[in-house]
């Protein structure tokens, strides 16, 4: 088992954020693991992005050129990584930010109404775990709740009530990409 | 203790913290900044000495202060910051006293860019300034690795009285990995006996790299060299895998020996008796093991994230005889496993006679 | 060029993108007022005629590819080092206008020597010192222009006086030295302040036509991405806090260089 | 009071809201429905309004120059900002 | 100590060789004021009782060796760098007394970002500042204090004004700072001056002992060798050439700093 | 033009401004400050620029403005002065920009002493800064030399727009030896075609060595590889004496090669058939030749004034099968014709089958 | 006026002549006769004047801290230059 | 042929200026030649020397360590150079400032009254030149007309007055020790 994923968007969309609860996630199942940032300047006004591999082996380089999963937030880094993603890897994107029109059918892709899901989660600033719960309902290497549980057990939440509107968001993105999984495979 | 997530650069902050750093001066430059500002958090809670020198070259010369003054010193840097303390490295090199010094390599030259890379193997392993000197060299090929590596260069320097270089890049020092940290060493009670603390019930002290006469000069050289002969007896550090039987042997070491360890590993997977070979001390380079392995095998590949520098070192333990392949990104690129296992297999498969493959059983 | 819609035929063009200026995205944050100095610079260049005699040596800093942003001549200096790369080509091409950018990192740190003996020397370039108080390119340490008590991401709890001692006001101690002609402190934050801002860099270039000496214009400059503020907020820290720390106002200006 | 306008090259415009705040007319918005290739929402005149005087203060304070300002013709035509690079 | 004759009986020894002074053959040329420059600090630190808790940081320059030259503990810095490196020291050791002794080449060019930065961080140390307006060490060329139309190795017509510029004053320009102290020119040329000197020397001993911050004493002081003159007549250079250029004078006295 | 005699030195300042050095910026240090001072006096009398720095970091940078600005432009210094000057030589090399710099090499590390040593040959042949690069490195061996290669430097930069290192040492520069100057070259009319001139009439010029991005970080690398390889290919560069029939080769640059020409010389005369190979250019090592002439003996023995640097060039060429003897002198010390001939015997005999001493002929 | 004397150290000095110009007596000569170690021609005390004042200013301004100053015991000991390291 | 030349003294003596004499005096003869000087922080106060090899072969090392001829103008170089004279060399010194006894019986050693020479010759500042006359008188590598006619081919002395009493310097150098030689070999 070898995911390799990169999770992008803007500066302020929380996407360091999101590959770290990946991360610890993975840690706490057992599994190797490496995070990478984007750094320096690149990250100015433009494109923050980080990259996790999660592996049950030794993880050569945390560089991920080819994701296995793809969680884009924004327009910017949807055209610079939606081409990237492996063939047979997944592709999910926040569609309240980005309307284009996919036209790769080698991979999964998904189109998350992220901002919509996550204002009814609680708070808009949970979009990035929206998406995160619908990649793992689509890539199901960890269950969301394990992501619950590190969010928790790590304390990476700010506050009780934070934890809380993550873990509904989990959950919205979940059950979005389930009934669209069904949808499909039905 | 338990494990955790942590970026190269913090963790390395922290391992020195633990292994009794006690000042600490540096100047921001990525890709290790992240080192320098978690310190600049953590020195002063514990009442220890953090500043933001006004310069790579400043940081250098007050680590060389705080070192006279005998307290555990380090900086950190990159490319154009470790250009800068060139002369201060090689003054704390002619004064035979211990420190640290983090070198977070990125693309080169000239300012370059920010993205990992090794290209300042030669600046680090043969000249480190100016004069007939080697730092003690250490590469971390992960952030497990960086921080027990960092505890290391803390006790070599002590014990050598010399100059330790732990040469990481972008990608050790900005990524996260899980970890386990080193207990907290109480600080030393007492200064080393070299140390300057006033010139109180004992003869002045003094510290110098000055020999106007050729002949102390040499006699200072010489106590140098054989410093560094006994390091390159005892010090000597790498790590192998798949090495028993192997035929063919990758080299490489920080990221890319680990790049390279994915890449045997697949290697194996497809029949390939390739084993692994990884440099822990640059300089002392582990040529001793390196040449008894090289003995063994057909071919070699040397993978490194620059032109080839490093290489150097493994043509020299290798000789003329056998053949030695070169993979090398440059510029900040750093290579993919797949790049290295399809070098590996094309160098394979010249070099290694009977090169069909078989369906090898793979170990750690 | 990128298209700009038609103009309403009645109107006359009363501003325009300077020519100056290049005509690509910079990689500077939103509202950064790095980009104000940028066009004012261009502005200045035009409005005297330099720019096909005008050399820009770019800093280490957020300002790393300014050479890229003005249709001129540029190069790029190692941190710090401008001033002396700006006196290199000055002493070789006595007849072109040149100039450094840079930021408080930059010149007032790692620089500050450079800065200090090409203003002793009296070396006739302009140096366009952009002071927004922080290391805005490697993500917000503390510079020696820090204000007291300011938090950066290396001066966590605040930047303690007098370790590591008061913030360095760069006009001020240029100012002193016999060979510095024109040295100004000007602010980004208002109206007013730019069109002076402006005028200085006019004047400053000005002066180096003139061969009068060492020119410097200090720009208070917002970094809203490392002040953690939108901005507009941005613009008002300044005008709060640095303003009252780094008043603008002519720090020096030589007898010769009032008349121009 | 002069009739004036102003062209946003949105391409280039990072939304930084820095003309929105200064506009002395309030005559300038972001429009958050669109977004720009380097992901910004720009700004936009609220041409509807026709309130802008052509005075150019957005224009002094674009970090990233991608207003241009047009004023009708004048008598004496007003050059506070910036330098005229007509026909 | 070698054998110094037997005193009169009848008589009370008034001076005697410093203790903190070591006894040893110095480098300098006959009648060069670095070695007055060096006995007044003896004198000072025995004075003060420091020798047990002072430590030196020599410069590159004639003063090369100074780290011998005293019974202190003593250490050398690369040329310049002796603020950065007595910075190092005193932050580990904010007990003892440090001390940097730098001739103007060292301080004045390739060293001046180092004592800013260190004056300007209010360090508590104490600088010794040598100013001969030349390179002795290296064999006269010009220094960034040599006089305008002083002939030296490097200079040969003479140093020209403004190119390469106006002689650098370095007291005047750290005094300017805040972190600065005490920071005072004194001249080694007559015996009125050389014991005001040694009192200065010793009040910013006191002020680094009080904590005050930085400090620093500048002394105009001679190279007969490079001059070309013999020892009387170089410190009539001294009092003719360079005090009416390098006025001796108190350029910042903290108001804590006068009740020492 | 009638044979002077020079200071090595001033021998390398008048034949840089003869082949028309435009701009100098430098600051003092010995064994070079003549260097400086003499075109303190010559640059002015001939309108041309001549400037003494703040330090060796802003001499550095103002060649590096100057070579900007299309001049032909120089500066020179010393152990330490060239450790201040790494970052702005990698910013120069990372520029593709020509500049010529002239180390002096004294004994280091640290103060060290100014006495002629070889201490930096890694840091010029190496490093020269960080990133993955070497300059063009020329070793003079005579005052004479000294003047040809000054010249040359200048040449081969402006050919390859490329950063060339002029290593001498202590003993080159203090020196007066005859020797004969070139005549003066006319300066050129016009500016070559990267120079920073003012975007009059054409498109605006760039110079900078940043490439954000690791893809171009590695095209541009890739573009100094292949530069490199180009002039380790062409400009490799040695003299030999008394090769044709040797079985024992001494190998020596500069300095240490003109000594040890003298001991190959006496060894001649006691009938052993030694030959001396002496590298000129240090980067690229002419290893082409050397190869040639390693096969052909049975051992040989390295010259230095250091630890043993070039060592490894040496080393590299002779694989592992030719013995390599070493004879250094380290920290300001210069070897005499009898101590390398006493190291030459020593080896010759431990190495040379045929070793009994047959008197031969003496031959240039 | 007091009565004093002085000490050189021969071996230390360098023969510069310093103390020669200071001494407000002209009590001091060079050596031309006496080379010291290093070469140099010392300077020496013209004993037979017996003029010397114990003033110090010969040791105040040698560079070589090669001259002790010794005076008649007074009522009250001067102290214009230096620290007293007597017994 | 190889003759390895040290002149030492103080730095006024004007040494440097001797050997450099003789390099050209030997350049102009068609002899090999290198001169190396003491430099740097040495020459301060203390000793100031040069060394002077001429050969008609190539020269390995300028470097000086056993000299067939040593010109020593003052005490301190005595004690540093004098020992260091190879057996069966030359040992010229200055008797006007240097008063050891000689106890070498390996080398010719002259002790000349350089100062007193030299006034006769017309300025104390020749007495270099009376030291390489006597000098050359005992090593006859070279003719010291060569070096009159060396002096005023390459303007080496600073006026045609200083020429004419630096030929007589070094006339009265060679008288001096021709007599003694003859007083010794007689
Ligand atoms: C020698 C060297 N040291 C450090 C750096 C890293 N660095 C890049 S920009 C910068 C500071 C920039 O701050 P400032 O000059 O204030 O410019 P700003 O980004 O704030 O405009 C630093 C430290 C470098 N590139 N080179
Ligand atoms: C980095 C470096 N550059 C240059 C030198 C050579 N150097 C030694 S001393 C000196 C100048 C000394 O002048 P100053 O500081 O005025 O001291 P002085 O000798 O006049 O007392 C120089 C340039 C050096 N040792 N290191
Ligand atoms: S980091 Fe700060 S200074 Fe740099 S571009 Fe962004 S806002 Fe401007
Ligand atoms: S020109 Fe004036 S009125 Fe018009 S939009 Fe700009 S600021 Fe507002
Ligand atoms: S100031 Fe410029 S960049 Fe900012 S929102 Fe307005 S038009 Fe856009
Ligand atoms: S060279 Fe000048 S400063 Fe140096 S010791 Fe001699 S006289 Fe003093
Ligand atoms: S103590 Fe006074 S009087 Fe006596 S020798 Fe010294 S200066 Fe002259
Ligand atoms: S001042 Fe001192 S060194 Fe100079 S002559 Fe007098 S005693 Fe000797
Ligand atoms: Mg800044
Ligand atoms: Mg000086």
């Amino acid at each position: 088992m070898q995911e390799s994923v990169i999770v992008a968007g803007f500066g302020g969309q929380g996407v360091l954020f999101a590959g770290q609860a990946l991360a610890y996630a993975a840690m706490d199942t057992g599994y190797q693991v490496t995070w990478m940032p984007s750094y320096g300047p690149e990250m100015r006004g433009g494109t923050a992005y980080c990259m996790v591999v999660v592996s049950d082996q030794h993880i050569g380089s945390p560089v991920v050129t080819q994701p296995t999963l793809a969680i884009l937030l924004n327009g910017p880094s949807y055209s610079r990584f939606a081409p990237t993603v492996a063939a047979g890897g997944a592709l999910i994107y926040n569609a309240s930010l980005i309307n284009e029109a996919q036209t790769r059918d080698d991979i999964l892709t998904l189109d998350v109404p992220g901002l919509k899901l996550a204002e009814v989660a609680g708070d808009s600033r949970a979009l990035n775990m929206v998406l995160v719960g619908a990649a793992l309902a689509v890539r199901p290497f960890m269950t969301a709740d394990r992501i619950k549980h590190t969010l928790d057990s790590h304390h990476l939440a700010k506050s009780p009530d934070m934890l809380a509107i993550n873990c509904r968001a989990l959950d919205m993105g979940a059950a979005f990409a389930e009934s669209f999984i069904s949808s499909r495979t039905s | 203790m338990a494990r955790q997530l942590m970026k190269g650069n913090v963790a390395i902050a922290e391992a020195a913290l633990r292994a009794g750093l006690e000042a600490y001066f540096g100047y921001p430059i990525t890709p290790q900044t992240e080192l320098l500002e978690y310190l600049a958090q953590r020195m002063p809670e514990l009442g220890r000495v953090f500043l933001q020198a006004e310069s790579e070259i400043a940081a250098i010369n007050m680590v060389y202060g705080a070192a006279c003054a005998g307290a555990r010193t380090m900086t950190s840097s990159s490319g154009p910051g470790m250009s800068l303390m060139q002369e201060g490295l090689s003054y704390i090199a002619g004064s035979d006293i211990p420190a640290v010094v983090v070198d977070v390599m990125r693309g080169g030259p000239g300012l370059g860019n920010i993205q990992p890379s090794q290209s300042d193997y030669f600046q680090v392993t043969r000249s480190a300034g100016h004069g007939d000197y080697h730092p003690i060299v250490l590469a971390p090929g992960s952030v497990q690795e960086a921080v027990d590596l960092t505890v290391l260069a803390f006790d070599l320097a002590d014990h050598y009285r010399h100059l330790v270089i732990l040469a990481a890049d972008g990608l050790i020092g900005q990524m996260m990995e899980p970890c386990e940290l080193p207990p907290m060493r109480p600080l030393p009670s007492s200064k080393p006996d070299y140390a300057l603390t006033g010139a109180k019930d004992r003869p002045a002290r003094r510290i110098a790299s000055l020999y106007l006469k050729p002949e102390d000069g040499e006699a200072h050289n010489r106590k140098i060299q054989a410093r560094l002969a006994q390091i390159r007896e005892s010090e000597q550090r790498s790590v192998e895998h798949f090495t028993e039987d192997a035929d063919f042997l990758v080299i490489g070491y920080g990221s890319a020996g680990r790049i390279a360890y994915s890449a045997v590993e697949a290697a194996r997977a497809q029949g390939l008796r390739a084993g692994l070979f990884r440099p822990i001390s640059l300089y002392p380079f582990p040529d001793i093991r390196l040449s008894q392995l090289l003995a063994q095998v057909e071919g070699c590949l040397v993978v490194e994230m620059n032109a080839g520098q490093m290489l150097e070192d493994v043509r020299l333990a290798a000789g003329h005889d056998l053949p030695v392949a070169f993979y090398g990104r440059m510029g900040g690129m750093v290579p993919t496993t797949e790049d290295v296992l399809s070098a590996l297999k094309s160098a394979y498969s010249e070099f290694v006679a009977e090169s069909a493959p078989v369906v090898g059983k793979v170990k750690g | 060029m990128s298209p700009i819609p038609m103009v309403p035929p009645a109107m006359e063009p009363v501003y325009q993108h300077p020519l100056a200026l290049a005509d690509v995205h910079t990689t500077y944050c939103p509202g950064c007022t790095h980009g104000i100095a940028h066009r004012l610079i261009a502005e200045a260049i035009d409005e005297l005629g330099l720019r096909e005699r005008a050399i820009l040596v770019a800093p280490v800093g957020c300002a790393v590819f300014s050479y890229e942003y003005f249709n001129m001549d540029g190069c790029e200096a190692p941190h710090g080092r401008a001033p002396a790369m700006a006196t290199g080509i000055k002493r070789c091409q006595p007849d072109q206008i040149v100039m450094t950018y840079q930021g408080d990192g930059d010149l007032a740190s790692i620089g500050i020597g450079e800065a200090i003996h090409a203003a002793s020397r009296a070396e006739p370039i302009t140096i366009i010192f952009v002071n927004n108080a922080i290391y805005g390119m490697t993500g917000g340490q503390m510079a020696p222009t820090t204000l007291a008590g300011q938090k950066t991401t290396s001066s966590p709890a605040g930047r303690a006086i007098p370790i590591p001692g008061q913030p360095l006001h760069i006009s001020e101690l240029l100012a002193g030295l016999p060979g510095s002609a024109y040295v100004v402190r000007r602010s980004l934050h208002d109206a007013a302040n730019i069109r002076k801002a402006k005028k200085a860099i006019v004047t400053a270039l000005k002066v180096q036509m003139a061969g009068l000496g060492f020119s410097l214009v200090e720009l208070l400059s917002s970094c809203p991405t490392n002040w953690g503020m939108t901005p507009p907020q941005a613009l008002d820290w300044i005008k709060t806090n640095m303003l009252p720390i780094y008043p603008v106002g002519d720090y020096k200006i030589v007898e010769a260089a009032k008349q121009l | 009071m002069s009739r004036g306008t102003i062209r946003i090259d949105v391409d280039h415009c990072k939304g930084c809201t820095l003309c929105v705040s200064a506009c002395p007319q309030e005559v300038i918005v972001i429009n958050s429905e669109q977004v720009n290739g380097h992901g910004y929402h720009p700004a936009q005149l609220k041409e509807e309004e026709k309130h802008c005087t052509g005075c150019g203060i957005c224009a002094l304070f674009c970090p990233d120059a991608c207003i241009s300002v047009y004023r009708e013709p004048m008598l004496h035509p007003a050059k506070e900002v910036g330098v005229w690079h007509g026909n």
